[in-house]
C-alpha cells in the first residue's frame, strides 16, 4: 500500500527533514508514527499525499508513483487517502456537515447518500447534533472530532492521521481510536502520527519512530 | 461531466455568495460602479453619433448654372435625378435667388440700391439619399456634376465638410483612445479586484485541493459566481446609467440648454444594454478566469 | 505617543507591504488606474479651459462712429481709453473700411461697380484688458460706449457670444457631472479595493487586539500603508499619463489634426501634479481610514 | 487576582457554555483547569482577557470588572495576560521573531530590549536557531511553543495557557511546564486548561474541574 525507498525531503537546501527513509506498510496495517516535536512526523505525512514533493527517492502509494506522478493525477490520489490534519484545515464559512460533505460532495455523490453518510459519521464521533454550526463556534476537541469525520466519511484505503487526539481528554481519545481501529478492520490501512504514549500502550499496534528525520522501528 | 454538476455548482457560487457577502458585495458595487463609466461613455458616444448623423442630414449639393447656359430647367433635372445616389432635386431661377438674397439683407441692402444686372446664377439643389452623404460620395456627385459642363460652380460646402470630416477624425481618435481607456480600466479593476476576492479565500482553495477536489472543481463555482457578480453588476450599473440619464435631462431640461431633450438625446435602446449586461457577465467571468489562473499557477 | 511611533509604524507598514506584495501591487495598481482615469479627465478640461480661454483672448469690440458726428478722433480715443477695462483702441477711417472690405471681396466685387457712396463707416475696435472678457464686462462696456451717443453701432459678437455662453454652460454641466462622476468613482473603487485589502488582513488584526493591541497602533501601519498606496499609485498614474499624453501627441501628429502641439495642448502644469498626488495620496489613507473604521465597528 | 462571582455565558440564548461560575484564583497561584472536550475552558480563559463579554455574573481580573469595563480599557488588560491560545493564533505572515516580539512592540519598548527578551524567549522553548522562519514552516509543537513564548516574553502578570502541550511530546511538555512554574515563581498567577493526565499528577497543583460549564474542585 505505502512502499518508500530511500526517500529525501528538505525544504530548504542542505537540510533533510526527512532522510534516508525507507518504509513498508501493508494494505490493512495499523502503524503509530511516533517522534519528538519537528522530528517530521507531519512532514512524511504530507509527502503521502502528495501535499509536498519528494526530493529524492522513490515512493508508491497506491500504486501511484510519488516522484513521477502527473499533477492532474493528484487529486485522484487524495480522494483514496482520508486526512486528518493536526491543523484540522476545516473552511470555516461552511457548516460542519458541508465540511464533513466536501469529500464526498468531490466524488459527485448524490446528495441522499451524502446526507446519510456524513450524518453517520457525524454521529460516531459525538456531534451529529452541531451540523448546523461553524467551525470557530466549535471547540478545539470538537474541530478536531470534525476533521476527523471528515478523514473517514468515505471509507478511504488510506487513513493519515496527524496527532488526531491532541486536543481531545483521554476518554475521547479512547473513543477516537476507537473508530479508527474500526475503520482499520474493515480493511483502511491507518497511519497515526502521535505524541500520546497512553494510547500507545493501550493500543499495542506496530510502531514507527521518527527521529530528525530518520525512522527506526523498536523489536 | 462538468456540464452535469452545474446545478451543484450553481448551488454552491450562491452559498460562497451567501457565505461571503461583504466581499462580493463589495466586488459588485466595484464592477457596477467600473461598468458604470464605461457604460456611460457608451451613451455619450451614441448620442454624439445620433448627433452627428443628424448633422449629416443637412447635407446637400448646390450646382450653378451656366449664365451662358440656355436650355429646359426640367430636362436637366431628369438627368440630375438619374445620378446615382440624388434623392431630390429643386431649381432656382436667377430672379428667385436675387429676391431671397435681398431678403436675406433686409434694411441694409446698401449695395443693391444701385444695381442694374442680376449678378446672381440659376442654380439646382441636390438632396442625397442615405449612404450618399459622406464624403467620398459627395464628391463622386460633385465631380459627375461637374463634368456635364453646364455648371458655372458646384458647392458642397467643401470647407464645412473638410472641418466636419477633421472633427469627425479627432472624435474617432478621442472616442477609440478614452473608450478604449475605459474599458481597459474596466477590465483591470474588475479582474484585479476578482483577484482579491479569491485572494480571500486562498485557505479554502488550498484546502479544497488538500482533499483532492480537482482544479476545475474548485474553479467551477468561482467562474460562476464571477458570472453573477459580472452580471448583478452591470445590471446594477444600467439601472444607475438611467438615474444619472434622467437626473442628466431633468438638469439640462431646468437650464434649457441647446434644446436637448429625449428625443434629441435618448437613452441607450435595449440592444445596447443587452450586450453591456453581456459585457460585464464575460467581464466576471473572464475575471474569474484570469485570477484563479494567476491563483493556481503561485501554488 | 502616537506621533512618537511614527517612525515604527513607517517601518511596519512598509513591512506590511512587503508582507502583503501581491495584495499591495493589485490595490496599488486599482488606484493607479482609477486615478488615470480621473486625471485624464482633469487633462481634458485642463486644456479645454486653455482654449476656451484663447478663444476669449479674442473678444474685442467695435463701434461705428455716426456718420453725422464731425471731431477729431485723437479725442474720441484718449476718452475711450479712460473707459474701465480697456487696453488699446483703434480707429478706422470710412476709406480704410472700404478698401479692406474690397480686399476681402477680392475678384467678386459684383456688387461695388457701380457704387458712388462709401456706406461704410468709421470704427473704433476695442481690446479689453484681462479680466473683463467676460459676457458682463462687455455688455457694461459697450453699454457705456452706446450712452456716448456718438456711435451708430456697437458690435462685440453678441451672437457668438451668447452661444460661447450656452457652450460653457454645457461644458461646466457636462463637466462637472463626469467630473464628479469620475470623482466618485476613483473614491468608491479605491475605498472598496482597501476594504478588501484590509479583509484579506482581517486575521491580523484581530490577533493583534487579542495581544492587547490598541485600536490605534492596529489602525497607524494600516493608514500609513494607505497613504503609500495611494502616493505610489498615483505617482504612477501620472506617468502612466504622461505617457499616454505622449502617445497622443504623436498620434494626432500624425494625423495632422486641427494644428494640435504640444503648445497648443501643454502637459498638465506641476502645480496640478502635485494636488492630483495629493489627492490621490489622500485617497489611499481615507480609504484605509473607513474600510477600517466599517471592520472595526463589525468585530 | 482573578475573581467570578456567579458567572454566566452563553452564545446563543438559553445555552449555557458556562453556568453559574464562582471562583477565586490569587495572585502567584498556579491552577489547572480540566475538562472533557466542550466542557467550557476555552471559553472561561476568553472571558478572562475580554474576548467573549460574560452573559451575566461579576467577574474581577486585575483589578477590572469585567461586567463593566470600557472598551478602550481592554487592550491594557490584555498587556497583563499572557495567553497561549488553543489554535496558537501567529501571524503566518511575519517571522518568528516578530510573533514573539509584539507583545513588546505594543507596550512601545526600544528594539534593543525587544531583540534581547524574544531572544531569550524563544531560547527557553527551544527555537532561537528558527526566528527567521514563518509559522507555516514550522511544524504544529514548533508553531505551539512560539505561541508560548509570545505569551511568556513579558512576564505578565496572568497567564492563561489554553492546552499548551496538546501538540508536544512528552518531554517537550514537561519542558514547557517547567517554564511555566518558573515564570509563576517569579510571581505570574498561571492558569492552565490541558488534557494532560500525565502533567496533572506530575505537577501537583490546585486543579480546576469543568464539566458542561459548571466548576468544582477535588478536595
Ligand atoms: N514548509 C516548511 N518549510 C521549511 N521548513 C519546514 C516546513 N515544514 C516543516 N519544516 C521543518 O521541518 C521539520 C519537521 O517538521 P514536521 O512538521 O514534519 O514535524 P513534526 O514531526 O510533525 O512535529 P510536530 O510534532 O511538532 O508536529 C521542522 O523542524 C520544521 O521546522
Ligand atoms: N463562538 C461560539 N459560538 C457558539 N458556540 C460556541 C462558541 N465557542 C464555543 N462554543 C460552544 O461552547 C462549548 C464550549 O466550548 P469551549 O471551546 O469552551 O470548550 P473547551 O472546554 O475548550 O473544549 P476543548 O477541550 O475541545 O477545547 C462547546 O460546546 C462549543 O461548541
Ligand atoms: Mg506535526
Ligand atoms: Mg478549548
Amino acid at each position: 500500500m505505502i512502499q518508500l525507498y530511500h526517500v529525501y525531503k528538505s525544504y530548504q537546501k542542505g537540510a533533510n527533514v526527512i532522510e534516508d527513509v525507507s518504509l513498508n506498510i501493508d494494505r490493512g496495517e495499523f502503524v503509530f508514527l511516533v517522534g519528538a516535536s519537528g522530528a517530521g512526523k507531519t512532514t512524511l505525512l504530507k509527502l503521502l499525499f502528495c501535499a509536498e514533493p519528494i526530493t529524492s527517492g522513490q515512493a508508491m502509494v497506491n500504486n501511484h508513483s510519488l516522484a513521477k506522478i502527473n499533477p492532474k493525477d493528484i487529486p485522484y490520489l487524495r480522494r483514496s487517502i482520508g486526512v486528518v490534519f493536526q491543523d484540522f484545515k476545516l473552511l470555516n464559512n461552511r457548516t460542519i456537515f458541508d465540511n464533513v460533505a466536501i469529500t464526498l460532495e468531490i466524488l459527485g455523490m448524490n446528495r441522499n447518500d451524502i446526507r446519510r453518510k456524513v450524518t453517520k459519521a457525524l454521529k460516531r464521533v459525538g456531534l451529529a447534533f452541531m451540523e448546523g454550526k461553524y467551525p470557530l463556534e466549535l471547540s478545539g476537541g470538537e474541530q478536531q472530532r470534525v476533521a476527523i469525520a471528515r478523514a473517514v466519511v468515505n471509507s478511504p484505503s488510506i487513513l493519515l492521521a496527524d496527532e488526531p487526539t491532541g486536543n481531545l481528554d483521554p476518554e475521547l481519545s479512547v473513543d477516537i481510536m476507537n473508530i479508527l481501529t474500526d475503520i482499520n478492520a474493515m480493511g483502511t490501512t491507518v497511519l497515526v502520527a502521535t505524541h500520546d504514549k497512553f494510547l500507545l500502550q493501550k493500543f499495542m499496534k506496530r510502531t514507527i519512530i521518527i527521529n530528525k528525520g530518520k525512522v527506526s522501528e523498536p523489536i | 461531466m462538468i456540464l452535469k454538476k452545474l446545478p451543484y455548482f450553481f448551488r454552491k457560487a450562491l452559498s460562497n455568495i451567501r457565505y461571503s457577502m461583504l466581499v462580493n458585495l463589495v466586488t459588485i458595487s466595484t464592477i457596477s460602479v467600473a461598468i458604470l463609466i464605461f457604460s456611460t461613455f457608451v451613451m455619450i458616444i451614441f448620442n454624439l453619433t445620433n448627433l452627428v448623423s443628424r448633422f449629416e442630414d443637412d447635407v446637400h449639393i448646390v450646382a450653378y448654372l451656366d449664365d451662358e447656359f440656355v436650355g429646359g430647367n426640367e430636362n436637366i433635372k431628369k438627368n440630375l435625378l438619374k445620378l446615382n445616389g440624388i434623392e431630390k432635386v429643386w431649381y432656382q431661377s436667377k430672379e428667385n435667388a436675387l429676391k431671397v438674397f435681398k431678403e436675406s439683407l433686409g434694411e441694409n441692402d446698401l449695395f443693391l440700391k444701385d444695381i442694374q444686372k442680376n449678378p446672381l446664377p440659376a442654380s439646382f439643389e441636390l438632396r442625397l439619399k442615405e449612404g450618399y452623404k459622406d464624403r467620398k460620395n459627395i464628391e463622386a456627385i460633385a465631380a459627375a456634376l461637374r463634368s456635364m459642363g453646364i455648371f458655372s460652380d458646384v458647392s458642397y460646402g467643401q470647407e464645412w465638410l473638410e472641418h466636419f470630416h477633421n472633427f469627425m477624425n479627432i472624435l474617432k481618435v478621442i472616442g477609440l483612445a478614452v473608450g478604449g481607456g475605459f474599458l481597459f480600466a474596466a477590465v483591470f479593476i474588475i479582474s484585479n479586484t476578482i483577484k482579491l476576492t479569491i485572494f480571500v479565500r486562498r485557505e479554502e482553495i488550498d484546502i479544497l485541493r488538500l482533499v483532492g477536489a480537482t482544479n476545475s472543481f474548485i474553479k467551477a463555482p468561482f467562474y460562476i459566481e464571477g458570472l453573477i457578480q459580472g452580471f448583478v453588476g452591470s445590471v446594477i450599473s444600467i439601472i444607475g446609467l438611467y438615474f444619472l440619464y434622467l437626473v442628466f435631462m431633468a438638469k439640462v431640461q431646468t437650464l434649457s440648454l441647446l434644446g436637448v431633450n429625449s428625443t434629441s438625446m435618448p437613452f441607450l435602446p435595449p440592444k445596447f444594454l443587452i450586450l453591456l449586461v453581456a459585457f460585464g457577465t464575460l467581464l466576471g467571468l473572464m475575471g474569474s478566469y484570469i485570477s484563479l489562473g494567476e491563483i493556481f499557477k503561485r501554488s
